[in-house]
């Protein structure tokens, strides 16, 4: 079975990023899973830059503590990893720039700084240099890294492909010749399913394109912008309109005009670019506009640590806006929950009009997972974009002589509190969508009666939602076991590894995780939690913000919590450990 | 062929005299002259007086949020090209509120055109300080006078990319008509300034006061030199208001500069399904 | 005993509001007590525009359904008002205007029109003759009412009061003429207590300067702004600096400088503008500015009715602001508490360095009451500026040959989350308040340990405030009483008013009124709520937000509401209506 | 008296020949010869690469949020007159973000210094257009080209009340150094549009670039003309970038216009006591 734990590090600015989704994708093609991870500062140069990926021949779910081989391209790499080594961990470094004393680990000595003096390179091509050393050591194949290169440099011509690949050939050869043992960790397997390497960010952007949006609007801002770059560089394939507009409040607004149009609409963001939008969130919520907003959250308050993770936004999400107006807020696990709830979200949005919030965070929109292209495959035969009571055409209104246009009851009260929607344009009708209180026709009131009734038919539709769109928290692991994590969102993959492993030991675990965290089912999830079970919360948060949204919503409050908010992503080992902890408490 | 009754919601609610009335009456004229009818018109209200006209205009509408009318505006222009596009904002809702996106939509030289109703107060809240406001101006929110001097709402369209900047006047309806239709016929970002007494909230600005400043621009004046332009928008300054278009230059509009929508508006395209194009890069 | 309701109807825009505010002026000065309340639409003029004011001879802190005396400028108020007219409700109206048929109410026919073109009057004073007449009708003085008049029109010259006054002499008479049965409704009382007439927001205005208060910003917004309007004008007395700013997100901005440079400082809005900033909220968070935004509702979502009331931003406010970080929420209940919670929140925000919330509504912050002299007099002499760690002085470092400025340690750790603030351009030492992550010193972090200390130290500050400053619910009533209600804020006084009358009924009935919202004490709270009593939750909302945060925050659920979501405050009848049905359920 | 080392916080960790070296070394450098030291003024510091100053420059100081620099710093100037205040900031945090701020507080000639980072992007999100960027500049997030025109930062201030509007270059920091020296002695409004290089996401506008096209006021040219200094601003839609200070006029600056504060600053104001005055109004 292979499972290893590959890193790099070294300065910010020089590359280490595209450095690590290239080996991710090595791995892939050659047959692997991965999960990657990457540590970056909240800076363009100086400070540390790390990439990390897991690779493994059988589904994985998240990082693991050790790390099998560590490519220091500077001696703080090697520092600040030190803790996470074993003794048979691999190094590949240079001891031109530090020595590593000791007996410990397997130390691979290239000389990067002299080989780029010798050929004349630039210091970026270090990390050429270093993956194909580390290809070497893992017994990988070099192809895929030369195809890679082609693709890459194409368009800078010939020489500048070369130049690369002979980089990369250089650093394989030096990797052979320092390694003694032979590893098979990224030998070619075959009968591979073809796979994608992507990011929760990679996921969103293909299941919006997927799910026939065609207007997005952002301001950049980590971690949710490469879903911006995503979008607006497939924009003359897919059609989409993107708009970089000049600040969040407009990005909405552009949104909410383009989807009032009729057009399916979203904007992404990050916490604070998303709390500039919150007043037109409302807006979305008493004029009844669909809206996908694609939250990506990250440690706050305000700027907060802008490249590490966090699950700090849940409860301002859910009650972002003045006023009371319904909403829906989804939380996908992972890369494939992603692109299966954004599809669901471009639904949901228009068959109740109001805004579907997608909470991710940057430990899943940056991170890379393997997914299948038969997952994606089958996704996409099998959606289907509804849109609810959208219609766009309607008979001409018969008035008499004079055939004037004549108002659309925009707003009419029904059994489920959903009203018909017709697209702006539509001859011989109008109708305005109103900010302020209405009537059935859009007209704007203040009288009590249609106040109470536009009030009832809003919070109608979330109980129209509960009854047809809600799903349950997914069950894994043992229905039988004492113990059962309650998670949400991204920290799915964590929890799953860590039942694994404590299966492994014997004790059975459950693991209810949400990812329909809003609005909830009061007396479905009451009943999934009668069982007297001790119950562990797991959330990346300080306040354990879906344990309170569990108790407001149901009562049922769990008082055990793996709490993390460092900014980096929970262990499975933290789970292991607490557990342990919490464990011999219980027998002592 | 739509009338004026077409275009006409519930009756307007301003206080009697206000320059409003007089925009109304000439927006809804406008329409009826471009052959509009309520259905082949888009219209974005902003928050406000001005705003308030959302209920006594027939058309698809949005009624916004203070100060969001633009973006708005955008929104609906970039899905469906073929709809005029039109933002009926307050000075308070467009140049305080919203001030940045009057800026970066002019940038973008969208094709919308935005009737600003410049009564210098915040007529809605009951009398407070707009940014055109003249400095010294004795207000709710400034019982000292206001220490900001006016806002040159002209010039910061101009310099920043707007292809169509005019001033109108409430107190010159036939005038007012004729700009409208010229702004809304415009192909690109138009902002139309309309002076605007309020009766109620503003004694000095009132419709004496105007008609001793404002007058015409004559043919004589080139509204495509730019450097002039900015400086006759410059007289507002020193309390002269000329009438007319004070800029209008041809350059593409945002949307006739977007690819995707060249064959067709993007709300009447085929939904895109070559997924594998997109894929591949993941691969 | 004396107990009316007068109330006064007519179109938008002529005035009917400074007469609604007139008459509980002179009411008041004639030593009764009085609680108002004015309808209005969100339109200059046209729409229907009414004031309503109960007096009594005790304390009172509601409306009253009943009209006693209603005065009709139009036939619209007659309409309107109809369903809340006895059959001896005296109607005050122009038989030249509309006719009331039926042997029904006590007519008083003052012919507005004829004596306005008689006297060559303009419209408006149909007002000062409406009042004139009122105070005929009810047995008032003139006197109160003509020295208003001079005060009012003083600064137009004497000609204008005399006119004015002339009008108001002639209502009196015609009202006298008309009136057979004499009445001592407002007949002078001796022996009476100086008093206000000031609205919630006079009383956060008042309380903001007796605070010390320095700088208010603020973007006009219904129903706040006569906040900006009344410290606008006291500027040259008091010498705050006021600020209406370009839009609500230079509003926090400018206050948040201004409070980091040392002065007190506030900011003023209403729901849609607090949504904008909300992104600000979470920088004082984090920054650790102390601030106190003051948050009047109207009822959303988005525009929603700007001109009427409701308690819908409860759990918004509470959340509002990406990231984790501490705020308070104070919610008075009447224009007392609003003077003594508003000196309490400018201290709290100073003590903990955080955004403390004051939030109101329109009924509260535009409804007018009776307050005593002596009760704000004592306040004054009681109240003292606690500025918590604030300190605007330190001993020079001394460092060696060159003095050079040292960095000050701005988010020192410490036991109760407090750190010293140091006021900005103290000689030697500088520091920066940082949106991002930050070391004890200010600088920018990302590691994780530091990280986490700091979290820790934002979230002790609520430990601590719990331990110090925070207060259970009051509790009014009877203890032993088999129904309890629970609310918060504005429905304080209709539910004192509704347990009176269930009291006369023999109906025993407690009361838990909150005015510090968040966050709560678990453990206390819990314990009120031990005993078995039917609890019944009044909100002026559709969600009853408040008992979904009861929940949240210590696992109590109400289950009985009253709940009025249709912008008007809630009547004293609704609640003994709702609870007579429930009572005779429970026996049936 | 300080030097350069008392203001030196941390390494800084711009990339290697950025622009934002050379206005770091000129803003410390302008301080010391000013006179300041790190506990005598305050800085208030947007979010960017620009922004990151803030580890990087010792002073009382905010490290605001993206585009918020500008309110913070009229909120200390208010507070404390005495001290002065100046904010650094990115073209996208001042002229995108934070965009109607610029406006406004050019409006009430405020006297603050801003110092933009012209860098044309956004650098510290990697590499999309800021609204300086010129029209047809590919970036992440326009990858066909961007089609708004920029923004023309100078008319803007200018138009709007600014009574100091200068433009300097990172590449000549020693006139650089002279001319925030000026704004900040200047007492109003002032803006120093900085054209600043970012060698990694900008690879047109580069030093090159400018080199070949910034030239410096001289002696003849008369700031006070309004007129004439908009016409000069105009030139960098032509792609010409005058160096200097391109208007400047003497107003008095909005905290000397309150009376509250003539006597003493409102922070060192004795408390307010004389509650009387006020609560009469209610009786
Ligand atoms: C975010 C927000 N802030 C404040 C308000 C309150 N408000 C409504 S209209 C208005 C100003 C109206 O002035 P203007 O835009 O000049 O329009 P006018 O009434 O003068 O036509 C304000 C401040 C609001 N609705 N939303
Ligand atoms: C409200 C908000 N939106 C977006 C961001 C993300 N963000 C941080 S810096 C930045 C732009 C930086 O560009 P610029 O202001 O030009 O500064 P530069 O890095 O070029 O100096 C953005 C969009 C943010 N921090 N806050
Ligand atoms: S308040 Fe002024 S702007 Fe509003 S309707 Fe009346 S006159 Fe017109
Ligand atoms: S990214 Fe650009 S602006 Fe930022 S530090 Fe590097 S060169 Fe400078
Ligand atoms: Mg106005
Ligand atoms: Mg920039």
């Amino acid at each position: 079975m292979i499972d290893f734990s590959w890193k790099i590090g070294g300065e910010a600015g020089f590359g280490i990023m595209t450095t690590g989704v290239v080996f991710s994708k090595i791995a892939s093609r050659l047959g692997y899973e991965i999960v990657d991870y990457v540590e970056y500062p909240s800076l363009i140069r100086g400070g540390h830059n790390a990439y990390e990926v897991r690779v493994a021949d059988y589904k994985i779910t998240s990082l693991k503590k050790e790390i099998d081989v560590l490519v220091c391209l500077n001696k703080e790499t090697f520092d600040k990893h030190k803790f996470r080594l074993k003794k048979n961990s691999i190094i590949i470094f240079d001891e031109d720039d530090f020595l590593i004393e000791g007996d410990f680990y397997i130390k691979v000595n290239i000389p990067f700084k002299r080989i780029i003096a010798d050929l004349k390179g630039e210091m970026v091509m270090k990390n050429t240099l270093a993956l194909g050393a580390s290809l070497a050591v893992l017994g990988g194949d070099l192809n895929e890294f030369l195809k890679i290169i082609e693709k890459q440099f194409e368009k800078k011509g010939k020489e500048v492909v070369e130049l690369n690949q002979s980089f990369a050939r250089r650093g394989y050869q030096e990797g052979l010749k320092k390694t003694k043992e032979k590893r098979n960790w990224l030998a070619k397997k075959e009968n591979k399913e073809e796979k994608l390497v992507i990011t929760g960010n990679d996921a969103f952007s293909l299941s919006a394109v997927i799910a026939d949006c065609r207007f997005y609007a952002a301001y950049p801002m980590t971690p949710s912008s490469s879903v911006l770059t995503n979008l607006a560089s497939w924009q003359e394939k897919t059609g989409m309109i993107v708009r970089h507009a000049e600040d969040e409040i407009s990005v909405i607004n552009t949104a909410l005009g383009a989807s009032f149009a009729g057009a399916r609409a979203a904007v992404g963001t990050s916490g604070g670019g998303f709390a500039l939008m919150v007043e037109s969130l409302s807006f979305a919520g008493v004029a009844e506009i669909p809206l996908v907003v694609f939250l990506a959250s990250r440690p706050g308050p305000a700027t907060g640590m802008p490249t590490w993770t966090e699950q700090g936004d849940l409860l301002f999400s859910i009650f972002a806006g003045h006023g009371e107006f319904p909403k829906i807020v989804l939380a996908p696990g992972d890369q494939e929950e992603m692109i299966t709830l954004t599809g669901k979200a471009f639904n949901l949005a228009d068959i109740y009009q109001l805004p579907v919030i997608i909470l991710s965070d940057m430990y899943l929109s940056e991170g890379h997972r393997t997914v299948s292209k038969n997952f994606l495959d089958s996704f996409i035969n099998q959606y289907k974009v509804q849109r609810g009571k959208f219609i766009d055409s309607l008979k001409l209104p018969d008035q008499g002589k004079k055939e004037r246009s004549k108002i659309f009851l925009r707003y009419k009260v029904t059994d489920d509190g959903i009203s018909e929607r017709l697209l702006p344009g539509v001859k011989g009708y109008y109708y305005q969508a109103n900010s302020y209180e209405h009537l059935e026709d859009g007209h704007t009131t203040e009288e009590a009666e249609p106040r109470k009734d536009q009030v009832d038919k809003r919070n109608k539709k979330w109980q129209t939602y509960l009854e047809n769109d809600f799903q349950l928290p997914n069950f894994y692991g043992d229905q039988d076991g004492e113990i059962i994590f309650v998670s949400w969102g991204s920290t799915k993959g964590v929890v799953l590894e860590a039942q694994k492993q404590l299966r492994e030991k014997n004790i059975k675990t459950g693991f209810y995780h949400f990812n329909h965290l809003y609005p909830l089912d009061k007396e479905k999830i009451k009943d999934l939690f009668k069982r007297n079970k001790k119950y562990i919360l797991v959330e990346n948060n300080s306040w354990g913000q879906f344990g309170r949204l569990l108790m407001m919503e149901t009562g049922i409050e769990i008082k055990e919590k793996i709490l993390k908010y460092d900014g980096r992503p929970i262990m499975k080992e933290e789970i292991i450990d607490k557990f342990k902890i919490q464990n011999s408490k219980v027998k002592s | 062929m739509a009338d004026i009754q077409d275009f006409s919601g519930y009756n307007p609610t301003w206080c009697p005299g206000c320059g409003d009335w007089g925009i109304g009456i000439a927006i809804k004229q406008a329409f009826v002259q471009l052959g509009f009818d309520p259905s082949t018109v888009a219209v974005v209200f902003g928050i406000g007086c001005s705003g308030n006209m959302n209920d006594f205009l027939n058309a698809y509408a949005i009624h916004s949020l203070h100060g969001r009318a633009i973006p708005n505006a955008i929104g609906i222009k970039l899905v469906n090209h073929h709809l005029p596009v039109i933002a009926i904002v307050g000075d308070g809702d467009c140049y305080g509120e919203g001030g940045n996106h009057l800026i970066h939509a002019a940038r973008g030289n969208h094709d919308i055109t935005v009737i600003v109703h410049d009564n210098r107060v915040y007529g809605l809240t009951t009398g407070q300080v707009a940014p055109t406001a003249q400095k010294g101006f004795k207000s709710k929110s400034t019982p000292q006078g206001i220490i900001e001097e006016p806002i040159n709402p002209l010039i910061t369209a101009i310099a920043n990319g707007a292809t169509f900047v005019a001033q109108g006047f409430a107190g010159d309806i036939n005038h007012l008509i004729n700009l409208i239709k010229l702004g809304i016929s415009h192909k690109g970002f138009s902002l139309i300034n309309v002076l605007q007494p309020c009766v109620t909230f503003n004694k000095i600005n009132n419709y004496q006061y105007y008609l001793q400043r404002v007058y015409k621009l004559d043919q004589s004046y080139k509204k495509e030199d730019i450097n002039q332009a900015i400086l006759k928008a410059m007289e507002i300054n020193e309390e002269k208001f000329p009438l007319g278009i004070i800029y209008q230059r041809s350059k593409p509009a945002y949307h006739e500069q977007l690819s995707q929508i060249k064959e067709s508006s993007l709300i009447n395209k085929k939904r895109f399904e070559n997924f594998d194009k997109i894929i591949e890069d993941f691969v």
